[in-house]
């Protein structure tokens, strides 16, 4: 297999003294569509906070292309290509839509891109960003990052909160993005969702890797899936 | 046998000048005299009140007088911390000499108050007086809002008009202002000749001044007179547009004697950085009159107190004598200019109202 | 006398945009309705004006009879309409404990009194504990909310908002951020829920709507497309065509 | 007639200093949003050094002017890296506590070397002579203090709202960690406001000393007139504090020409009318 | 969730040993210092008030969230209102007390009105307007005040018809130490009361608050003049004790004072309120003591160390420092 693009060796990560993640090893390869599944408050987030750099990150290495970026601050590794959407979206408040944008815009991307995506955003252009319904903020927040143009994009929960026909349609927005060879990490609640769209499915239990299968796999042996996420499911 | 004499003054905070210039005024006489009085050795105790605060003047003289035992109470620059400390000297039997705090009434809420500086009656009624006699016919008065202010108002307004002047306008400027501009425009359009102005020293003063000349008062010949606003600390920071300003005080620093000029000598000795001002001689003249009632009384606060009373020594001010009834200091009140002597700007007295008691107690 | 909420000829209007536009409907006692529309079509905005958080350019509402549209939240909080927040909105830097503690005290009229202690009521503390249990939030009742995963937040935010036991509850979005495989726990809540209770459910969440309501009201552009049972809904091609999209048959 | 021009004249010459002494708060506090109460500090540092460099050394006062800026930004720089880049994330009271340190070390460094007396700035004479505008007599040192405010604030306003850099700086300060993985070098976005904060209150602080003289106690004595500029102006808004300069500075002046016994308590209140008409500020309208 | 055991709420309920210990230290304290400090009276008896004052800030600031920097207000009107009616009615110490807790809660009443609709920096602004008012007004009614001078006159009669105040100080420490223990307890009872835990509530979350129905601006105005009462008993105190009432009871320097000393000691404790009172008066004294002129880099250096280092008050040493091990 070829070398990852993305890989995380034995991260001890968390907020402030404690530990979320316990030795997290894992790896991303280019181009490839990755789900992250697993239950409230197993530490899908901070996985992908840890890879971003937002969070405290006591052992381990994170590697891109190779390149160890652990002491990297977030908005370097961010030009080194990776994007994040927060499962918060974290609209900037009192910066108004376009400006919200144009936060993110690096690389020469052009906002009318995200306009093209998103035209509600185009008609609220010039709301502020406080000001947007849920599921507005939802679509700022993803176009947003995607104007950094990442080749690797971190969707923490995208989908929550968005009208059916748009989830369908973002999904697609997605799907696109890993045809043209960026590299989609997807941390999904849904687990139908998170199956339909990836390769490859981590399961995630007290921050540590329980599962790591390919989708068809898990497709075809759903109670491997029960036992793991669905322990609940009655 | 050691006599402590406890000081209480302020020698923190934006209003350190008052205790740092009581210290060096109390180290210079005792450079100059010794510690030695009558056989005992006098030692001078500070406590820091940080500025008008009456409930750490209180504190700091229970505890002087409590631990450290002392005999006399000095220092107080201001009228809340005078007073905060009445009922506890007049229980105590303690003379308090007041350095600088130039409310009359102090001396009335004890018996065991005496004073070395001034009060604003006192410098203020001879400055209205000789305007009066100066030419001065038409005066509006500027003052500070806030006791001594009003204090300083009235006092000028009853002297100048007694001499037969007219006051156009009594003008009341908020303490916290910083812009003159529009007090000296109704200056401006009063249509007096003269202003007559009170002010706290440091930032207002300073303030005021400028704009005083700024707002060309100076060219339409209004005449300023005030009494402490050309105080020697605040004096170079005003700068050359102070000079001409006239005030009447009963210290200048560059008061012509042998013995002012041996003060200002050892003074510019021990702390060449410093200048003398109306404060210092207070400090100075107190010290001289605590060793003379320890002369006369030793530790007995009572006896002290009659002593005091009609004791008259020659000061770096020049004559001066304790008035029996007030218990304030009698003294020479000099009309003084700013001129600039050299590198420093001085107020050079040129006339003076003689032997002044404090004009204001029987108020 | 007519039970339950009316909404009459309710508009609201952000400078020029109007984001509710002449609503009239009824939430009967014991009714379950679903209200359901594109992103951004005013259901929040609709449900802040029912609980009082906005204030409608015209129209009025409805509580049992008497027109409460000038009232202000808490007093319509105090007369038994109560909403989650779509962003959870909760007591951060307390325990969930306290978090549930604190609308059930409130609930009581307790919270103007100085001298018992708030932990103090044994009626009290028994329903805290059992709200607690029954979102499974005993493990963490004593984590300060701040340090909860999002997920559990929106459990703790429905646990507190049901306990302040309201005729009108308003969920707005309950279950986002919420794993399908615990999506029961709030499906269950709200089944559990008092039959004269009348519940306006906010979602996006197909399987949890047609679990759960039995009225379903499309908002489009701030007014009322269509409304029917989620038989007749899932069938609108309009509805389809604004908002479920091709997945939903 | 007259006097309501002069009302007008003198307040807003008044209103302009109020501006330059506040500005550098409204970047630091208003943009910023850190409880800054030592602005007031680094206005002193800058007027204490000009102090200096024109008293002691002589040096003419538009070149010390320059210097002492660039004196007080050479000392921000370090101090943001090493103390202020924490203070931005604690709460507000713990800013309050920490500025306030701050300030208490600045002025008690100010009163160590050049003791608690005034600290003049020597400017050429003709600055502070009367300009003869027909109908009033104004300094000719407030002309240029209503120039030089003019210039500042409409150079922050472009900068502010109109370049990339203020869609930086308001971006991190609503949120640091999600603007730092959008690529935005937050803490070199910071360090430069800060700057630019330190630097404009070191300058308003210089140009104010004719009516606000520099001394140790500076911080504290106007920290109140600071805060209120920033407050009835509105938090994050330039044009705002700008607004509120001017209209508190012909309010003041108002209040002095027509009620002077009672000025003190006229502009209180009608601060407080002001705030509990528009809490968020005059040009915000309460929601 | 093992992971999560250490960042559990630390809000041990004030039970069993721990209700009475505080109250004994706090005893302890007062008789240990008394003995040890005799010639300290008069500072201590300081420290004391000021204590009560921070602890009716702690009220307002630390449980309900409600920041203003004119907390002097209600402390200068106690103090006037003590003193005018020790001068002209009653020199009987409690009855001055009801009247300066009067008038203290009165002021927070009407300025509260219109102060709890506030927040934020305008709210911060109101109040030191507020202040400012009626710190003219005090300058300005010379004729009632004695203006910038002080009211002076003022002569107490014993506590309760029994203790002297002495001129040693000894009545007025126990007088003030006394008032003091009891508005502890009070406010104890107060913050662990439901009304205590919707003020934390409201500091947390205001809307949320709302929408579980409660009447916000009611409980902000009533924790207001809670706290308006006790430290307008704090500003009687002072009269009563320096017989001297100043303009200086509403400066702003002390309004800011007390936000500090309470900070330092941490904010939302009430022992957090004493502790931060003690430690800021005591090196304040010590330092002013030996270097007046330069205490204020030691008061600046103290009060960094502890945010940096103790973000949430010196009162939260002991647990910081049984963590290091
Ligand atoms: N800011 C924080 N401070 C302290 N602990 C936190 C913080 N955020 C999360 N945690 C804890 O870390 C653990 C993992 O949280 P995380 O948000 O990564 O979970 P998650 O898998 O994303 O959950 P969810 O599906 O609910 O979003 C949780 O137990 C949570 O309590
Ligand atoms: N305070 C406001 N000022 C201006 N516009 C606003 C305001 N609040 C909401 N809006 C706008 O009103 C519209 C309706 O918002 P609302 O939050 O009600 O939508 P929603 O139906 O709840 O959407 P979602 O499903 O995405 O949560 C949005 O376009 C939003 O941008
Ligand atoms: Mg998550
Ligand atoms: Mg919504």
């Amino acid at each position: 297999m070829a070398d990852a693009l993305l890989e995380l060796d034995s991260v001890v990560a968390g907020y402030g003294a404690t530990h979320v993640l316990r030795n997290l090893s894992l790896k991303v390869f280019k181009g490839e569509r990755l789900a992250v599944v697993g239950r409230n408050g197993v530490g899908k987030t901070t996985t992908l906070a840890t890879v971003m750099g937002l969070t405290r990150q006591h052992s381990g290495a994170i590697r891109l292309n190779g390149q160890s970026i652990d002491r990297l601050p977030p908005h370097m590794r961010s030009q080194l290509g990776i994007g994040l959407v927060p499962q918060t979206r974290d609209i900037f408040p009192s910066l108004t839509v376009e400006e919200n944008l144009l936060a993110g815009v690096r690389n020469g991307a052009s906002i009318e891109e995200a306009y093209e995506l998103f035209p509600r955003l185009k008609e609220r252009r010039h709301n502020g960003g406080s000001k947007l319904s849920g599921g507005e903020q939802q679509m700022l927040a993803i176009a947003r990052t995607l104007m950094g143009k990442p080749h690797i994009i971190l969707l923490d929960e995208p989908l929550e909160g968005l009208a059916p026909v748009i989830c369908e349609g973002l999904m697609e927005v997605f799907h696109a993005l890993s045809t043209q060879g960026k590299t989609v990490v997807l941390v999904e609640q849904h687990t139908r969702l998170a199956l339909d769209f990836a390769d490859r499915v981590l399961i995630l239990e007290q921050g540590a890797i329980v599962l790591d299968a390919s989708a068809a796999e898990l497709k075809a042996n759903r109670d491997l899936l029960d036992r793991h996420v669905g322990v609940a499911v009655k | 046998e050691t006599i402590k004499v406890g000081v209480i003054a302020t020698f923190s905070g934006p209003n350190a000048i008052w205790g740092k210039q009581f210290q060096e005024a109390i180290q210079v006489y005792v450079a100059q005299h010794g510690k030695e009085v009558a056989g005992n050795t006098v030692e001078f105790v500070y406590k820091d009140v940080g500025g008008p605060n009456p409930d750490a003047s209180k504190a700091a003289a229970q505890e002087l007088l409590i631990r450290e035992g002392v005999k006399y109470l000095a220092g107080f620059d201001f009228t809340p911390n005078a007073l905060a400390v009445a009922p506890l000297i007049t229980q105590a039997k303690v003379p308090a000499v007041i350095f600088n705090s130039a409310t009359s009434a102090i001396n009335k809420q004890s018996e065991f108050f005496v004073r070395t500086s001034f009060t604003l009656w006192q410098v203020t009624v001879p400055a209205a007086h000789w305007a009066a006699s100066n030419g001065a016919k038409k005066i509006v008065t500027a003052v500070s809002d806030y006791n001594p202010g009003v204090d300083a108002e009235n006092a000028f307004v009853s002297a100048f008009e007694e001499k037969g002047g007219t006051v156009v306008e009594k003008i009341r400027m908020p303490l916290q202002t910083t812009d003159f501009a529009p007090f000296l425009q109704r200056i401006k359009s009063s249509g007096a000749d003269t202003v007559f102005a009170f002010l706290p020293a440091g930032p207002a003063t300073f303030a005021f001044t400028k704009a005083y000349n700024e707002n060309g008062l100076k060219q339409a010949g209004i005449n300023f007179i005030g009494t402490g606003e050309t105080d020697e600390s605040t004096l170079d920071a005003l700068g050359d547009q102070a000079i001409g300003l006239t005030t009447a005080q009963h210290y200048s620093a560059v008061h012509d004697s042998e013995l002012n000029k041996a003060f200002r000598a050892k003074h510019a000795e021990m702390f060449p950085k410093s200048t003398l001002n109306p404060a210092s001689v207070g400090a100075y003249d107190g010290v001289h009159l605590i060793y003379k009632l320890i002369e006369a009384a030793g530790t007995d606060g009572s006896e002290a107190i009659e002593a005091a009373k009609g004791l008259s020594w020659e000061s770096p001010r020049g004559p001066v004598s304790i008035d029996p009834a007030s218990r304030h200091v009698i003294q020479n009140v000099y009309i003084r200019r700013v001129e600039r002597d050299g590198s420093r700007l001085v107020n050079r007295e040129f006339d003076v109202i003689e032997s002044v008691p404090d004009l204001g107690f029987s108020r | 006398m007519t039970t339950g909420l009316q909404v009459r000829n309710v508009s609201k209007n952000f400078g020029g945009l109007r984001v509710a536009r002449d609503i009239t409907l009824d939430l009967p006692a014991g009714a379950r309705t679903a209200l359901i529309g594109p992103n951004g079509a005013g259901k929040t905005t609709f449900a802040n004006l029912i609980i009082g958080a906005l204030e409608p350019t015209s129209g009025s509402i409805y509580l049992d009879g008497h027109d409460i549209s000038k009232l202000p939240e808490a007093t319509r909080v105090g007369a038994g309409i109560a909403k989650t927040f779509q962003i959870t909105n909760l007591f951060r830097s307390l325990s969930v404990r306290d978090n549930v503690r604190l609308p059930i005290l409130e609930r009581e009229r307790r919270t103007a009194s100085f001298l018992r202690r708030y932990d103090g009521d044994s009626a009290v503390e028994e329903e805290v504990e059992k709200t607690l249990a029954e979102f499974q939030l005993l493990p963490l009742a004593d984590h300060l909310v701040r340090n909860l995963a999002y997920g559990q937040q929106r459990l703790v935010e429905l646990a507190l908002t049901l306990s302040l036991k309201p005729r009108i509850l308003i969920l707005d979005e309950p279950a986002a951020g919420v794993p399908s495989s615990d999506s029961h726990l709030i499906i269950d809540a709200i089944k559990r829920l008092p039959a004269d209770l009348s519940v306006l459910i906010i979602e996006h969440d197909m399987e949890l709507v047609f679990e759960v309501a039995n009225r379903i009201i499309v908002l489009v552009n701030g007014t009322i497309l269509v409304e029917g049972t989620p038989q007749e809904i899932s069938q609108d091609p309009k509805v389809r065509e604004l908002y479920l999209g091709a997945g939903h048959g | 007639m007259t006097v309501a021009l002069s009302i007008v004249v003198d307040g807003i010459a008044y209103g302009m200093i109020l501006f330059m002494i506040s500005i550098g708060l409204s970047v630091t506090m208003g943009l910023m949003r850190i409880v800054n109460l030592a602005h007031g500090g680094f206005a002193l540092l800058g007027g204490a050094c000009a102090h200096v460099l024109t008293n002691s050394y002589g040096i003419p006062f538009i070149p010390a002017l320059l210097v002492s800026v660039m004196a007080v930004v050479v000392l921000a720089l370090p101090l943001e890296r090493l103390v202020y880049r924490h203070i931005y994330r604690f709460s507000e009271l713990e800013q309050v506590l920490a500025t306030i340190g701050i300030v208490f070390i600045m002025i008690a460094s100010v009163n160590l070397f050049l003791g608690s007396t005034l600290l003049p700035i020597r400017m050429p004479p003709v600055v502070s002579s009367p300009v003869d505008l027909g109908f009033k007599v104004l300094p000719l040192h407030r002309i240029i203090v209503i120039l030089a405010g003019l210039a500042v604030v409409t150079a922050l306003y472009l900068l502010v709202e109109r370049t990339r850099f203020g869609i930086y700086l308001r971006a991190s300060v609503d949120n640091q960690a999600t603007a730092a993985s959008l690529g935005i070098d937050t803490p070199k976005v910071y360090l430069a406001a800060f700057a630019l904060g330190a630097a404009l209150a070191a300058f308003g602080g210089i140009l104010g000393a004719e009516l606000l003289p520099i001394e140790a106690y500076y911080p504290l004595r106007y920290m109140v007139l600071f805060l209120i500029v920033v407050a009835v102006g509105g938090m994050g808004s330039i044009i705002g504090s700008f607004v509120a300069a001017l209209s508190l500075g012909i309010l003041d002046t108002a209040g002095r020409y027509l009620l002077p016994d009672i000025g003190t308590i006229f502009f209180f209140l009608a601060i407080t009318a002001v705030l509990a008409l528009r809490p968020n500020g005059l040009l915000v309208k309460s929601s | 969730m093992s992971a999560n055991s250490t960042i559990a709420a630390a809000r041990p309920q004030i039970r069993g040993a721990a209700t009475f210990l505080p109250p004994i230290i706090l005893l302890a304290g007062a008789f240990v210092a008394f003995w040890l400090f005799p010639y300290d009276l008069g500072f201590m008896t300081r420290i004391l008030i000021m204590m009560v004052f921070v602890l009716s800030f702690d009220l307002i600031l630390g449980y309900a969230g409600i920041a203003t920097l004119g907390h002097a207000a209600m402390y200068g009107c106690g103090a006037y209102a003590a003193g005018l009616f020790a001068i002209h009615v009653s020199a009987d110490p409690l009855l001055g007390l009801a009247i300066g807790a009067a008038a203290g809660a009165l002021i927070a009443l009407v300025s509260g009105l219109l102060l709890m609709r506030a927040h934020g920096l305008s709210l911060l602004m109101l109040s030191i307007a507020v202040t400012m008012v009626l710190q003219e007004t005090a300058s300005k009614a010379r004729g009632i005040t004695g203006g910038a001078d002080g009211l002076t006159g003022i002569s107490m009669g014993p506590v309760l018809g029994i203790f002297e105040f002495d001129f040693i100080g000894k009545t007025a420490f126990w007088y003030a130490f006394c008032v003091l223990f009891v508005i502890l307890l009070v406010l104890r009872v107060v913050v662990a009361s439901p009304f205590g835990l919707a003020l934390r509530g409201i500091k947390d979350s205001p809307s949320r608050m709302r929408a579980i129905g409660t009447p916000l601006y009611r409980r902000k105005v009533a924790a207001y003049v809670l706290g308006g009462a006790i430290a307008g008993i704090a500003g009687a105190l002072t009269a009563q004790i320096t017989s001297l009432v100043s303009i200086e009871a509403f400066n702003f320097a002390l309004s800011a004072e007390v936000m500090v000393m309470l900070v330092l000691g941490g904010a939302g404790r009430l022992y957090g309120a004493l502790i931060g009172t003690l430690v800021f008066m005591t090196v304040h004294h010590i330092a002013a003591g030996i270097d007046p002129f330069n205490w204020l880099f030691v008061i600046g250096f103290m009060v960094l160390a502890v945010v940096f280092f103790l973000p949430e008050g010196l009162i939260s040493l002991p647990k910081r420092l049984m963590r290091l091990d």
